[in-house]
């Protein structure tokens, strides 16, 4: 077992040796399976990171639709933000209020060399200024990129200054990429800021009995769609999502919900938390990906609120959505049955879709994390255990008290404790881990070098990743496909989506394509018998 | 779509909207992919790299390889020559470049990391090599970039004095590598023989073979770059992308210079061919002036579709010139021309283009956005708009046709194998304007007025 | 559009409706138009050739002359042989050509004029030359009528016992001038020394020069015609369409032939290349296995676009054949191939390609008409259409989009200078099927779901 | 003068010229301008004509949209003949009666080899009783082609027969591409056919004072309707169009109407003439190409009914129209002035379009009708003139009677003199040469060699004809536009069609492409002083 990683590894000199060795185990290998996770990654390594802009402003508010966003820096990061995510959102209306959607748009402030040299403050100010005066948004966000917090532009000071003149909702995010070691230090710095200025200001009550938030679901190719619409049908309120098509207009109201569902743990279980702490509010994490999960994750809702209608409910959706898939499920089922997968995704989605793959059948030889923290890996059990380091350190942790109005208790221990016998555990995140397979790779921050390595010895059926490496592996003859954007297909999520990714698998599987790879005269030889030449050519 | 754009127009002087630009770095990194051998590197937080290999991954539907300095908060305070010699030690052990081609970035440059004296400092493996420009996000665009890093390529490796080699020094401006294969066609067929830097052909349009090459086939060898000094003549395509790289090797090396617009269209790939001819003395050959023909006869054959048409384009100043100038040669109105990229000149070019066709009542910007050019548009009406992928929600709005040119196109699949260039180019882009304008007759014309003859 | 096509099938015995062939004549004359210096004639009603030459410049956006025996109601009580001989007469005086191809008509193969007789009996100038074939309009199709004209030379004109002069005989199949320039292409490549016959590229697709030829550059030249017995081997490309003249080049002189599809898409082509390769005894060059790499790189990348996609594919049995294995190479479904052109081999090769491709319940109809592909699609609707410029109206009509490939396209340009063989021509299908399918999606998807990356 | 026409011609054989010398003319050249015309071309002389069938199906029978129109014959002549010639129509509604399009469908017996051998009456009965079924025509046209006439197929028969079977209009036209010398007899054996048994049948009456029929016109490019949009402007019913959009709905009741407009004389004038017989009905040719035509006819129509009231409409009708254009046409005609066109179409296209032309300044040094007669080009007066031929003799030419029911005299002859006094002609078409400048030169029949020769001495600036010599002019670096089609442009009638037209000339004469044609290398010797070479290369 230990031979792969071995022979992976055993390539790196001893310095790059001494920090990778920490972050790639085998699971089993050891009686703990413990890895290094949130760490720098290694200068000149080519990893598939982005930074914390890419996680404030590009993962968690950038959904946020009726929020105008202005880059606060340099264009190229506004412009690699716009549009390119497939968080898919729409304008709407809810309760009467209208939720605008901006998200075609892409606002930046541009910064030029002057305002480097002079300070950018006034230009902010005045983007502001245009912006309210050609969209007028109800609530603008400002975004700084890294030569922001070097020359010291206050932002927040613009963004309280914002907020009296124009009587909007004005927030700073100060997600310089250089903060923290990856995405996950702008979740954190976006996932303050909701806390500290959005959520709790607003005051629309849920109309139904059993309401949540969904938090961690970003409505990638409409996956928090196909969410919402399964939880509509159970008969549950989604106040908010957090914040696939999500908007400041219901955000504000998250925490009259009864309960919050975390689908992505790794990116806002600060939130989840905080809102524990603020509002007593629960949460749960689901995991609507792969049927089997979402089937799981449903139940454990009708448990928690423990109202047998709502679970009966919940039963006659389960058996209405499966029927409904049975027959594709089966035949997709049968084409991808005993193939492998690797995985290299963000910081949920590598977990998220093993239950899928394994619902075809599928297993996994590899998985790792781009920005995963070891609780996303391990567990939350082992969070006291983890040490901040000088990277983390410089990302604000932020304490929340209970709120004076809106604290609730929403369930005694005891209900708790009978709950966790039902095998619904409150406030928790088991990790990746206890549902892999022994000699299973895990690969914190897998890099190019461990990439094309560990595909070389692995030689998975499936390669799923990024665009950065998705040709990489598609080149090597490999079918890749993008965890990220799905490669513009999706939902992936519920139970239709269960279909589409089968369907997908299949289609990248069995594509005649891969069968030309090889020219034919690299095997032929090109002899012609009638001319009677032994020559080959 | 894009429901919030107002169709007055009030003057803005900070906020940018829907851009039609990006930051130097992404230039560089592509223009550091057309050397064999090179690896990019992007000096600053991991994030740029990533955002970078991203886009032009998505572009080009290749694998699109670089590094990065990988910045912390601590090297943002301490500055990042450190993580730099850590990246340059580990790159060459792990992944074998012959050179590691450096750029900078907003962080670094504002940092004010000097990259010329970390190179200095380095310790450089035998036969290897480091070089460096500077690519601050906050300066010029993405077009910057890319001729920064040409730039920086000859600084580093061109020598004064070297052997003449008989070779003409072609730099190909921001295209594809599709067009950069129609360059060495045309070259090949009038006898010329050239070096071209950068030469992404081989590298972003390379070939399934089942095997993952970190370096493909492609690229500008380094030993040629090093030979540039001895070559006859430099000529520069893409006056605004080209000429400052052209003027460098000018200066260092004294190889003089031709400066020309990107060859779309008929008269700049005239002036390309006997540029070219001008140094081999060979006559045209008749495959070369069949083309040509061919050509004329497909705009004559076009011109009820094309003639008076006007055409809103946007994207990189050479490009957007080069497509206008073969908009103009349809008979088209080039009604907008619009650049995100900042410089006087290409408003300049813009506007003597219009004079030179007697054509009237344009709009030609540089540092322009997209917002703006849809208010434009809301006002007065195209009939095709042409640019990159940005384009398609204008196109959808307003339900004009639009038809995929220049840089980026990441909804499409093909094109960067397909030049734009040469007279073959100025075919394909005549087939992609005729059927789009054709496209739409077809599909909004009333059933009576279908017609089966076009 | 089409309102009055009922969705329920009744069978038809004597109707066709909409038809996906015409008559032989037509596709005589394309075929003399691609030899040097002939000049085809229409032995019949002069409506018919007028008919041929309008329909040929739809097509071509090019003259295609063509002379007629102009039968009035006397010519046909008694005979065209009067008029035959005046015409040809007349053609050498005036119009000068080496030869001319004569093509008979249902007219006067109703009448039952004997142009072997006729011609044997004619005073034909010195080096000059007059041929026949018989293109009775009531057999076949035009793709037989180019067939028949194919033999036709072959029977006047190639001799048994021919010097072996080391060339190979390609028949190209009823394809475009940029296709036959592609064959070239790769032969060439291959080091294959050819005489292709006919060969349209350089007549068809001819330049403007501001000087009219009658005839072009272009064209097989008649000596290599007469030495055609000389060559080692035929390659006969489109079965259906070459096979027969490549038979009776067998017959006459001896020359062994393969026949194969046409090389579209990848496999068709590798064939061809290969069979190429056993005669050179060549290494294939790096250039044309880029290219092919190239090809299947992209075919992997666009394949979530291609996969399962229903098409419908009309016109000549071997494109449609040819484009049908290209579209199983992408994983499309071709539900229904349909050709006007009677011959069960069409059907039995149809059949052949969807076993090997493990595709089901899709048809493939030879003999059938455009009325009842409609009718099909009616009943069970495809993702895309692909076949000339009469499928328009289907397309506007059920709303699917329509790929123009084939003949006749008389509804768009540039087309006939663009190959749709080897595998530059297999990418330029792809990017035609890929862009039509993703402008379907763009442009019908909800605002929501118009994705800014695909 | 002559020098040009004999320059051309002189370069035939002594056979071919003592043939093309009696075609060929320069006007003025002689005391009268005579010329020879409705004659065979000479076989393997390139002519640009086509065939009976062409003249009778696809001219003046394939506009009518409601008669589903079955070509008995091999399937080419079908195929040839399937919406490539830009009748535009429309099905409608009229008088509560429907007119069904069948422009789209193209209907064709195939007719194989068996069916040559045994003849094929069956089939076409088939073909009709699958018609039938299929789309439920109230009208079916059955045309022949070439070998029908020779294997004796009795269509009238099939067609009788299914007249009485379907209870619908079914009429038989023996339309043999071998009858005749052009499409010319083609349409003669259409109008006989129409005038025996569609005129006639209907009884609708107008419902306006003032009503035509539009003879001649066909809606090419929208034409027809543009025609029509301007009678009705001015009052005028139009009861039928022959045969433009037109349909066996209105042509049955064409006998209503009070006038017959005249536009193509060519293909039109023997319903013209055998109205007049049958019915009393006068005609007068009108031209509504070109603005002053336009208004000269009609200021006509006004005439010829006399209303003061209809005339002062018909004047601010004109004076509104002309108001519209003012503007572009002097635009036009600023870029147009003093160009030269040749022209070279149909039967009537050559001499109406001269007008247009001069319109704007542009003079005709060449006209040419691929299938006049000689009262085309010299005026009706030449008619008794006219010798009747072997090819002319074989179509059939009828004589009608006055109808017993629907004869009426229209005018007295006293009002048709006070006409004359006015300048309007009744049933009279003076022909194109009247108009024409001396020297200009006249070519019937003109053929490719001919035309080649002609374009190298006049070297026109535009040279009008249609698709199959478009390109060879082209080819010699003239602008060329087709008049059959309008290049798809159009309509080119009435005021508004005006304004197209010279649209399309000024675009086409001031396309940047011409300048381009000859590369700049031809004239640049490429001399590189630097290297101090003389050579040029």
């Amino acid at each position: 077992m230990s031979s792969v990683r071995e022979k992976v590894l055993e390539q790196y000199s001893s310095r790059v040796y001494k920090n990778r060795k920490e972050h790639v185990i085998a699971i089993g290998e050891h009686e703990k399976d413990v890895v290094t996770a949130n760490t720098r990654a290694i200068p000149g390594i080519i990893t598939q990171r982005g930074c914390c802009f890419a996680g404030c402003k590009g993962v968690v508010l950038g959904p946020i639709k009726d929020a105008a966003i202005i880059v606060h820096g340099p264009i190229g990061c506004a412009y690699y933000s716009w549009g390119t995510r497939r968080h898919k959102a729409v304008a709407d209306e809810k309760n009467g209020e209208k939720a605008d959607c901006y998200l075609e748009y892409c606002f930046s402030t541009d910064m030029q060399e002057s305002d480097i040299v002079f300070g950018g403050e006034k230009k902010l100010k005045k983007a502001i200024e245009e912006v309210v005066g050609l969209i007028h948004p109800k609530c603008i966000f400002i975004c700084s990129t890294c030569p922001v917090g070097l020359i010291g532009d206050d932002i927040h000071a613009v963004a309280k200054w914002a907020q009296e003149e124009y009587e909007i909702k004005c927030i700073a995010f100060s997600c310089e990429g250089y903060k923290g070691v990856s995405q996950s230090a702008g979740h954190h710095i976006a996932n303050n800021q909701l806390i500290r200025y959005i959520i709790g200001t607003g005051d629309h009550q849920p109309e139904k009995k059993y309401s949540v938030n969904v938090l961690g679901e970003y409505n990638i190719g409409g996956d928090g769609w196909e969410v919402e619409k399964i939880l509509k049908r159970c008969g549950i309120e989604v106040v908010s999502v957090f914040t696939g098509s999500g908007s400041y207009r219901d955000i504000k109201n998250a925490h009259t919900a009864s309960l919050n569902l975390v689908q992505c743990h790794r990116s806002i279980n600060y939130v989840a938390d905080m809102m524990k702490d603020k509002y007593g509010m629960d949460w749960i994490k689901v995991n609507f990906i792969g049927i089997e999960s979402c089937k799981k994750s449903l139940r454990d809702i009708g448990e928690y609120f423990g109202d047998e209608e709502l679970k009966a409910r919940i039963e006659a959706v389960i058996a209405d959505e499966e029927d409904a898939i049975r027959d594709e499920v089966e035949y997709y089922e049968s084409k991808l049955k005993g193939k492998t997968a690797a995985l290299y995704v963000g910081g949920s989605r590598s977990h998220h879709y093993q239950l899928l793959l394994k619902d075809f059948g599928i297993s996994t030889v590899l998985a790792g994390y781009e920005f995963a923290h070891r609780d996303d890996y391990e567990g939350r059990e082992v969070i006291p255990d983890i040490k901040p380091d000088a990277d983390s350190k410089n990302i604000e942790s932020i304490e929340v008290e209970a709120d004076p109005k809106f604290y609730r208790v929403y369930m005694t221990d005891e209900q708790k404790a009978a709950l966790e016998e039902k095998g619904v555990k409150i406030n928790y995140y088991e990790g990746m881990f206890k549902g892999m397979d022994e000699g299973a790779i895990i690969c914190d921050d897998l890099n190019h070098f461990e990439t094309e390595e560990f595909m070389k010895i692995l030689k998975p059926d499936i390669f799923f990743s990024g665009i950065k490496d998705k040709f990489v592996a598609q080149k090597s003859g490999m079918l890749s496909r993008q965890l990220h954007s799905y490669d513009y297909s999706g939902p992936y999520a519920g139970f239709r989506g269960a279909v589409n990714f089968g369907r997908d698998l299949v289609m990248g599987l069995y594509t005649p394509a891969w069968s030309y790879v090889k020219a034919p005269w690299k095997d032929t030889p090109c002899i012609e018998g009638t001319l009677g030449g032994d020559e080959a050519c | 779509m894009l429901d919030y754009t107002p169709k007055e127009i009030t003057e803005r002087k900070a906020i940018v909207i829907n851009p039609a630009k990006t930051c130097q770095p992404v230039g560089a990194m592509y223009a550091a992919l057309g050397v064999h051998n090179c690896l990019p590197h992007s000096h600053g937080s991991q994030g740029c790299c990533a955002f970078h290999r991203m886009f032009l991954t998505r572009h080009f539907k290749d694998p699109a390889m670089a590094s990065s300095s990988s910045f912390t908060e601590g090297a943002s305070v301490f500055g990042g020559g450190s993580n730099l010699k850590t990246a340059v030690k580990n790159i060459f052990d792990l992944y074998h470049p012959e050179m590691i081609a450096v750029h900078t970035t907003c962080l670094s440059e504002t940092i004010g990391d000097d990259l010329n004296a970390l190179i200095i400092d380095m310790d450089i493996p035998d036969g290897k090599y480091v070089v460096h420009c500077n690519t601050p996000s906050y300066k010029g665009s993405h077009v910057t970039g890319f001729t920064n890093m040409v730039s920086g390529f000859i600084k580093y490796l061109a020598k004064k004095g070297t052997e003449p080699n008989g070779k003409v020094c072609i730099m190909p401006g921001f295209v594809n590598p599709g067009d950069m294969r129609e360059y060495k066609k045309l070259a090949n067929a009038l006898k010329v023989p050239i070096t071209m830097l950068p030469d992404t052909s081989g590298v972003m349009d390379s070939p399934m073979t089942g095997k993952y090459e970190m370096y493909p086939k492609g690229g500008t060898l380094i030993d040629d770059i090093k030979e540039l000094g001895g070559c006859i003549k430099t000529v520069a395509l893409g006056v605004q992308t080209s000429e400052p790289s052209a003027e460098v090797l000018r200066k260092q090396c004294g190889v003089e210079y031709v400066s020309m617009p990107l060859p779309m269209g008929v008269e700049a790939t005239d002036n390309f061919i006997m540029e070219l001819q001008k140094i081999s003395k060979e006559e045209v050959p008749y495959e070369i002036e069949e083309e040509r023909g061919q050509l004329i006869d497909i705009m004559i054959d076009i011109h009820p579709y094309t003639y008076g048409k006007k055409v809103a384009i946007f994207g990189d100043p050479d490009t957007v010139l080069g497509i206008a100038s073969f908009a103009l040669e349809l008979g088209m109105i080039p009604k907008y021309m619009v650049t995100g990229t900042p410089g006087a000149a290409f408003e300049t070019a813009g506007k003597a283009l219009l004079e030179k066709f007697g054509v009237e009542d344009c709009t030609v910007k540089a540092e322009g956005d997209l917002f703006l050019l849809h208010q434009w548009i809301k006002n007065e009406k195209v009939d095709l708009i042409i640019g990159g992928t940005h384009g398609k929600t204008i196109a959808r709005a307003e339900d004009i046709p639009l038809v995929r040119m220049g840089f980026p196109i990441i909804d499409r699949y093909i094109h960067s194998y397909m030049p734009l260039t040469g007279y073959r180019g100025a075919m394909r882009m005549a087939e992609l304007i005729a059927s789009a304008l054709m496209d739409y007759q077809d599909s909004h014309c009333e059933e009576k007025d279908v017609e089966v003859v076009m």
